[in-house]
């Protein structure tokens, strides 16, 4: 964590715009976006879905190319900061490779980072645990419940230790208990660790329980319709979410959810 | 010793029998000799294969030598073993066909791959054009052997005398329900099986006393097979490699070739090269070879035999 | 690292270097250098200065795409000229000027490989010129290489020889063409790739033939051609019926490989859905299993396409009437007329190339969705 | 493998049903012209032993070629060249190397492809175009180029099998490379992995089904090739010469039994590359 | 709707047990299941990731076999069942057809059931308004976003308008707004057709929200351990929520979902 980068942010996007083409016609995926997140920031970005959350993501991650507007990534262009290995990115699907087992699917960054056989099989066995998906190391990701598979996604990308994490939509398909757990861990990593967060997420409490900005997007083009600060203190519990700070938190990203849908139908 | 590669013309058989029993016999390696016989086969061209440095010496036909030669495969006639030619044209007898004339309007198996050439000019001598019709005759290829006779998809195909023709027979045709047609006869007969090499060799003396050495040696077995024609055929069928060839249809092939050596001491008789060219220029509007063709044949390589 | 470029034009840099100092050939019986023959040496420096200024980084954008695309083809055409003079007795020197306006071509290549066109009509045109180029470049070199070793012409004749010969026989060509192509090998392989594809829905449909009959078909189906052969002739005759049956055979098994393989591809959740819907075999194969297995199938059919010609053409060395590419072929080299066979193998090429080429614009259009056409 | 003999053995037994039926309905017509000749009277089952009994039938019968087969393989010296395993090991020897060597070209072309935009813009039509070129029909020229260059033997038959042996490799590998996901090589992206990563941990996985049934392909084309290989050789040695000369003399009978042992062996070797996949793909996890 | 089947139960499940076969030893994935669901029921299953209530699901549908017990459905075996096409099902992941555009796959379960094309064509427009997809007829799965590709598949199970509808975690990946909105559409579709649903889910509200009956399950194995009747009114709005016997019935779903971790770890 070198101190002057702390000062220049990790993400910096000026006036981003993003159309496909598609045979139908170009589709405007995002347009007009300015977003500028520090380092240990935790961004949630919330909206309905086709708003274009995970395209944001994945231009962030230089797996689109934007056709407007200006991005950078820890100062560099998204593409150089990509090539340095900059983040990690949790799929909004769980992308596993048929061919491996989940531990050979966990260990596969490190493969091929180049980790030693010993730290991987030590970082493989401490990231299934977190996810709770100890014993499973040898199944094959067909054998495996859609909850799990999306862990093992999880915990794949946190094997590597990024300094960013880009997660799309990680806690989807797991049930409130084990999401619990999983935003206290997620959490306490990163305010361990000071890591940069991009999160997307559906669930209104959930951002505003991770959180330290929570942005909320509305469809058609994409494009920002709000950004939320959300200064509850780093150390948090799950208690949090009775305090009326949360709640009126909670409220203020809903009318906005409301508000980026009525411009929809 | 000296290596000599040798290019046949077709799949090892009696017709070659003279080169295998002086191989055989230690004919070559008297006269401080090592040949190499290489078999031929269907798609194998000696004149491509000499051209290419796979062979010092090929045996060939000469209407497909010198349409080689004009080709710019300088071939030269060093020894011609094969005296007389045992080409023939087999047709069944219930087609009506008695003589030339009837071949109008009917079908004729021919070998291609430069052995049509016979063919092509008796054709042209009897005027029938061989692109069909009722004037003319239809033409397949051949393939190997004589099924066309036999299905009944053509009224005549190519044999030799020496081969094809008994293959027919085996089949259970009786010989008094064949009509055949000798290319002697008739006479368009073309020199067959004789040795070739590049004329730019001929220049080494080295190389012609080479050649004379093998040629003497192989007369020598020519000699041999038409004294003992059964054990000749026997060397022939210990040098097949396919382990395909049967006794009986080689002893008998054995009988039939000496007939066509019979009257060679090897030595080319201008007098057959001329017969042999004039038939090839008459070719009419399609001649195998254009011009007369100058320096096709060396007495240089026999004269130098004691 | 060196990019991919930059490598060529260094290695065609080094050759014209060695061009420089290594002898050319010999006329008249006097060693000839580079500094003989203006020509050749302006060729040679200049290409060294472009070679440069590419890896310098100076040379790029339009002036390199011209440059590159004029400077290697002049220089060929002209070293194909100087291949008289030269006796014939060529030399290293002239051999690394060869390969050192080749690598300057491939820079051109490569430039415009990385081009990405805007309009799909220059994208088209890309497409096109690409290849042939690399085509173009394969006859150059033939055409060097058989007249500066002079390989005899009964063994391999110069491109040159071939085009002069294909221009004089359009005729035959067109008949042999017509009797292999239009008949033999069209005919032949829409049956073979049609009965085998309903083979492989038989096999598919009915588990006791599957567990039967693909063992079975896997033996039947790669029966060697030439045993194959006479026996069709036997069977059918002399004319093309007999060459479509061996194409029949020769195009059956990899089709029904590929249409058993494509068949199996569905991932379980897809058929799952079927299931759900209580699908009938029908419905399932026409609505989910053979699109899946689309990909597969067009992997057969352009595989095949080459094969049928391959097949049609050998067949006919086992009986034909006297018109036919095979014919042609197998009579023509019989004949020391190797121009001829290959003029006839330049038509089997186009004409194969041509048929694949349409085989792959229906891929195209039918599996779109494939991964491997919506990743670029 | 069990649940696969009956029904094999049923659809065996329905062939050569057919398979004698044709025979007597093929060799009929000249069996009847010999009956002809010598005047001889005939009953229909006359007919039926007689022609399933001919010396040179148009379609031998299956015993007929059975007792061939059992003659040339089990009663003749291996060693011997009058023995079908003799020519079938020769055969054998120079299928394996063309379709080892044809696969492993076969697979670097398409790694060359998938990887370079210029080789793939400009080397997959003439690959194309090679291929449509009757290598069977100039296979003798080739063995004389061979030859004279002094490349002799095993080789040239091997050369032809690899000509025709890379090429359903290379079309199957080509498309096996691209066809992983979007997503799959989007998180690749993500770890900056190499281009040899990529290939190894993805690329290469996923175009593995591609590859056997490309190779199953290839191994039948690569036995074909060497086959007419051995043709133009000198039709000495190999079962291509036992055609090849059953042919000249008109022996169906031998031909038939090389054909057939021909047939037997790519199944045998068709079945093994099969056998491969699925062990293969069974120790990836991808057989369900 | 016949009214003799009223009576008999839709789904009727004995001490059915299942396991699957891995490489690595068998997964006892469901043990001892007894359940009776009468027609009209509307049934959340709710329990933590990997207790098998896909699975559970899957062997309703004629998609696993049961290792042991018995199941009928409709009161014969689930195999007629399915031939019957007496269920719609929702998988977790949205499966659409690459080759189709949504449209087409929305339109496939008519196509196969031999529905005109002009009611077809009726059915597609109605269902993709319902899930909010109006305008992406002719766009292909690949381009458009997570939610919008779950909700197709949900449009596709609907459109053909069965009786029994099983659903695999319908709206995992949709935002709160749509949620809501679609949880009140098929609300009111159960309560006007009286369709049976079986319906996982790994949220406490929308479980309670939509249930006659919450089924809360335990993992390795995978068992019952509550069940949980849920008499709120049938025509119940999203206020309901706030209601004192809402937040019992979810305190105690969210107890046994504890419960049912602390077997786990
Ligand atoms: N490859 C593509 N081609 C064409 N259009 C696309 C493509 N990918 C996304 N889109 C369109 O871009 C828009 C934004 O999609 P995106 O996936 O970013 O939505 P999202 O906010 O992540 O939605 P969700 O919450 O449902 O995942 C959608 O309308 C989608 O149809
Ligand atoms: N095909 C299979 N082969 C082997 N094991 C399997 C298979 N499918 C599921 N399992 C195992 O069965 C158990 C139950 O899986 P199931 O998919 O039913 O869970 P789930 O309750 O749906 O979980 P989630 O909420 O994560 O989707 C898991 O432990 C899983 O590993
Ligand atoms: C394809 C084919 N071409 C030519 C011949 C003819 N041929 C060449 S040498 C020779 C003498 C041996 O019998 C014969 C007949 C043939 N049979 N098959
Ligand atoms: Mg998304
Ligand atoms: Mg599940």
């Amino acid at each position: 964590m070198a101190t002057d980068k702390a000062v220049s942010p990790v993400v910096e996007i000026k006036n981003l715009s993003l159309s496909f083409e598609t045979n139908d016609g170009p589709v405007h995926a995002l347009s007009e976006i300015d977003l500028s997140i520090g380092r240990g920031d935790f961004v949630s970005f919330i909206g309905p879905s086709g708003c274009g959350k995970t395209t944001l993501l994945r231009a962030v991650a230089d797996l689109e190319q934007p056709t407007g507007g200006s991005l950078l990534v820890n100062g560099v262009s998204a593409e150089e900061a990509r090539l340095n290995r900059d983040y990690g990115y949790v799929f909004q699907a769980a992308a596993l490779y048929p061919w491996r087992t989940i531990a050979g699917n966990i260990g596969l960054p490190l493969e091929i980072m180049g980790y030693p056989k010993a730290e991987r099989q030590q970082r493989i066995s401490k990231n299934m645990e977190l996810v709770n998906l100890a014993g499973f190391e040898k199944k094959f990701p067909w054998q495996l419940s859609g909850g799990m598979q999306q862990r093992a996604s999880i915990a794949r990308a946190l094997s590597f230790d990024p300094e960013l994490l880009l997660m799309d939509e990680p806690f989807g398909a797991l049930d409130e208990i084990v999401r619990d757990h999983l935003n206290e861990q997620l959490l306490r990593l990163w305010d361990k660790t000071n890591k940069t967060v991009l999160f997307v997420t559906h669930s209104i409490p959930e951002a505003v329980f991770l959180s330290s900005k929570i942005v909320v997007m509305s469809p058609r083009p994409g494009r920002i319709y709000d950004v939320i600060d959300c200064n509850l203190p780093r150390d948090r519990s799950l208690d949090i979410r009775e305090s009326p700070e949360f709640l009126a938190i909670a409220h203020r990203v809903r009318e906005g959810l409301r508000e980026g849908h009525s411009y929809d139908d | 010793a000296d290596t000599v590669n040798l290019q046949l013309k077709w799949v090892t058989q009696a017709q070659f029998a003279g080169y295998y029993v002086a191989a055989d016999k230690g004919f070559y390696e008297a006269v401080d000799l090592d040949v190499n016989i290489k078999p031929g086969g269907p798609d194998i061209a000696p004149p491509q294969v000499i051209a290419g440095g796979g062979a010092d010496v090929i045996v060939d036909w000469m209407p497909s030598a010198l349409a080689s030669r004009e080709k710019g495969v300088p071939l030269v006639n060093i020894a011609q073993p094969f005296k007389t030619s045992g080409m023939m044209l087999t047709c069944r007898k219930e087609t009506g066909i008695t003589g030339p004339a009837d071949f109008k309007g009917k079908t004729l198996g021919v070998w291609f791959f430069g052995n049509e050439y016979p063919f092509l000019s008796w054709m042209s001598k009897l005027d029938i054009p061989t692109n069909g019709g009722a004037d003319g005759v239809s033409v397949l290829k051949q393939g190997f052997n004589v099924d066309p006779l036999l299905q009944k998809q053509a009224d005549c195909v190519s044999t030799m005398t020496y081969n094809e023709y008994w293959q027919v027979i085996d089949a259970g045709v009786p010989e008094d329900e064949l009509v055949v047609f000798k290319y002697e006869e008739q006479g368009v007969a073309t020199l067959e099986d004789g040795l070739y090499v590049l004329e730019d060799n001929l220049k080494d003396p080295a190389f012609v006393d080479k050649m004379a050495r093998f040629v003497s040696a192989s007369m020598k077995g020519w000699e041999w097979a038409r004294e003992n024609p059964e054990e000749a055929a026997l060397i022939v069928l210990e040098n097949d490699g396919t382990g395909a060839q049967t006794e009986k249809h080689q002893v008998r092939m054995m009988g039939e070739i000496n007939k066509l050596t019979a009257g060679s001491d090897g030595k080319l008789d201008p007098a057959d090269y001329e017969r042999t060219v004039a038939t090839l220029l008459g070719g009419g509007s399609d001649p195998v070879i254009t011009k007369q063709p100058e320096g096709a044949w060396s007495h240089a390589v026999v004269d130098m035999i004691k | 690292m060196m990019t991919f470029r930059n490598t060529l034009a260094l290695m065609a840099a080094v050759l014209c270097l060695l061009a420089l100092v290594l002898p050319m050939g010999n006329v008249a019986g006097i060693s000839l250098s580079l500094w003989d023959d203006t020509g050749l040496l302006f060729f040679a420096l200049v290409l060294i200065a472009a070679a440069t200024g590419i890896i310098s980084g100076k040379l790029t954008g339009r002036a390199a795409d011209i440059l590159m695309l004029v400077l290697p083809h002049a220089g060929a055409w002209y070293l194909l000229a100087r291949l008289d003079i030269a006796d014939q007795d060529l030399q290293s020197g002239y051999w690394c000027l060869v390969m050192a306006s080749w690598l300057a071509a491939w820079i051109f290549v490569d430039q415009l490989s990385a081009k990405k066109p805007k309009t799909l009509s220059l994208q088209r045109l890309y497409g096109v010129v690409v290849p042939v180029l690399f085509g173009v470049w394969l006859l150059l070199l033939w055409e060097i290489l058989v007249r500066g070793f002079g390989v005899p012409t009964v063994l391999l004749p110069p491109p040159s020889m071939i085009g002069v010969r294909f221009a004089a026989s359009t005729a035959i060509l067109w008949a042999d063409f017509q009797q292999t192509f239009l008949k033999a090998v069209l005919i032949g392989y829409a049956l073979g790739c049609g009965s085998a594809f309903l083979t492989a829905i038989l096999i598919d449909r009915v588990p006791f033939l599957q567990r039967g009959l693909l063992p079975i078909g896997n033996l039947v189906s790669a029966l060697p051609i030439i045993g194959v052969a006479p026996i069709m002739v036997m069977w059918f005759g002399f004319d093309w019926q007999s060459k479509a049956a061996v194409v029949i055979i020769m195009t059956f098994f990899p089709m029904l490989v590929n249409t058993v393989a494509g068949l199996s591809i569905s991932s379980q959740m897809e058929k799952d859905m079927m299931k759900t819907y209580a699908a009938g075999y029908w419905q399932s194969l026409i609505k989910l299993r053979l699109p899946s297995a689309l990909p597969f199938i067009f992997n057969a059919l352009k595989i095949n396409s080459t094969l049928a010609m391959i097949g049609a053409i050998v067949a006919e060395f086992f009986g034909t009437p006297i018109v036919g590419m095979g014919f042609r072929i197998s009579t023509e080299v019989g004949r020391m007329n190797v121009d001829m066979v290959w003029a006839e193998i330049a038509v089997a090429a186009l004409a194969g190339t041509a048929f694949y080429g349409v085989m792959n614009v229906i891929e195209r259009a039918c599996t779109f969705w494939h991964p491997s056409f919506r990743n670029g | 493998m069990s649940g696969k003999t009956g029904p094999v053995i049923v659809v065996v037994c329905a062939i050569i049903g057919i398979w004698y039926g044709s025979a007597v309905m093929l060799n009929t017509a000249f069996q009847k012209d010999i009956y002809a000749r010598g005047n001889v009277e005939w009953t229909t089952s006359q007919l039926i032993t007689d022609t399933l009994a001919q010396e040179r039938p148009v379609l031998p019968a299956p015993h007929q070629v059975a007792a061939e087969l059992y003659k040339t393989t089990v009663l003749t010296k291996v060693t011997s060249k009058r023995s079908l395993v003799y020519h079938a090991w020769i055969t054998l020897s120079s299928t394996l190397m063309g379709f080892g060597i044809g696969s492993v070209l076969g697979i670097l072309l398409a790694v060359g492809i998938v990887h370079n935009r210029s080789l793939d813009k400009s080397l997959m039509p003439w690959i194309i175009s090679s291929q449509t070129i009757p290598i069977l029909a100039i296979a003798p020229m080739i063995i004389v180029v061979l030859n004279a260059i002094g490349i002799q033997g095993l080789l040239p038959k091997a050369f032809i099998s690899t000509y025709l042996s890379f090429f359903p490799v290379t079309v199957g590998m080509v498309k096996g490379l691209r066809s992983p996901e979007t997503i799959h090589l989007d998180l690749m992206r993500t770890y900056n992995a190499s281009n040899w990563d990529l290939f190894w941990k993805l690329r290469w996985p996923s175009s593995v089904p591609f590859l056997f049934t490309g190779m199953k392909v290839a191994i039948a084309t690569s036995l074909v090739g060497a086959i007419v290989g051995e043709l133009p050789t000198g039709a000495v040695e190999g079962l291509g010469a036992r055609l090849l000369a059953g042919s000249y003399y008109g022996q169906t009978v031998q031909i038939w039994s090389a054909l057939i042992a021909a047939a037997l062996l790519a199944a045998v070797l068709v079945s093994l590359v099969g056998l491969a996949n699925k062990v293969v793909l069974k120790r990836m996890g991808m057989a369900q």
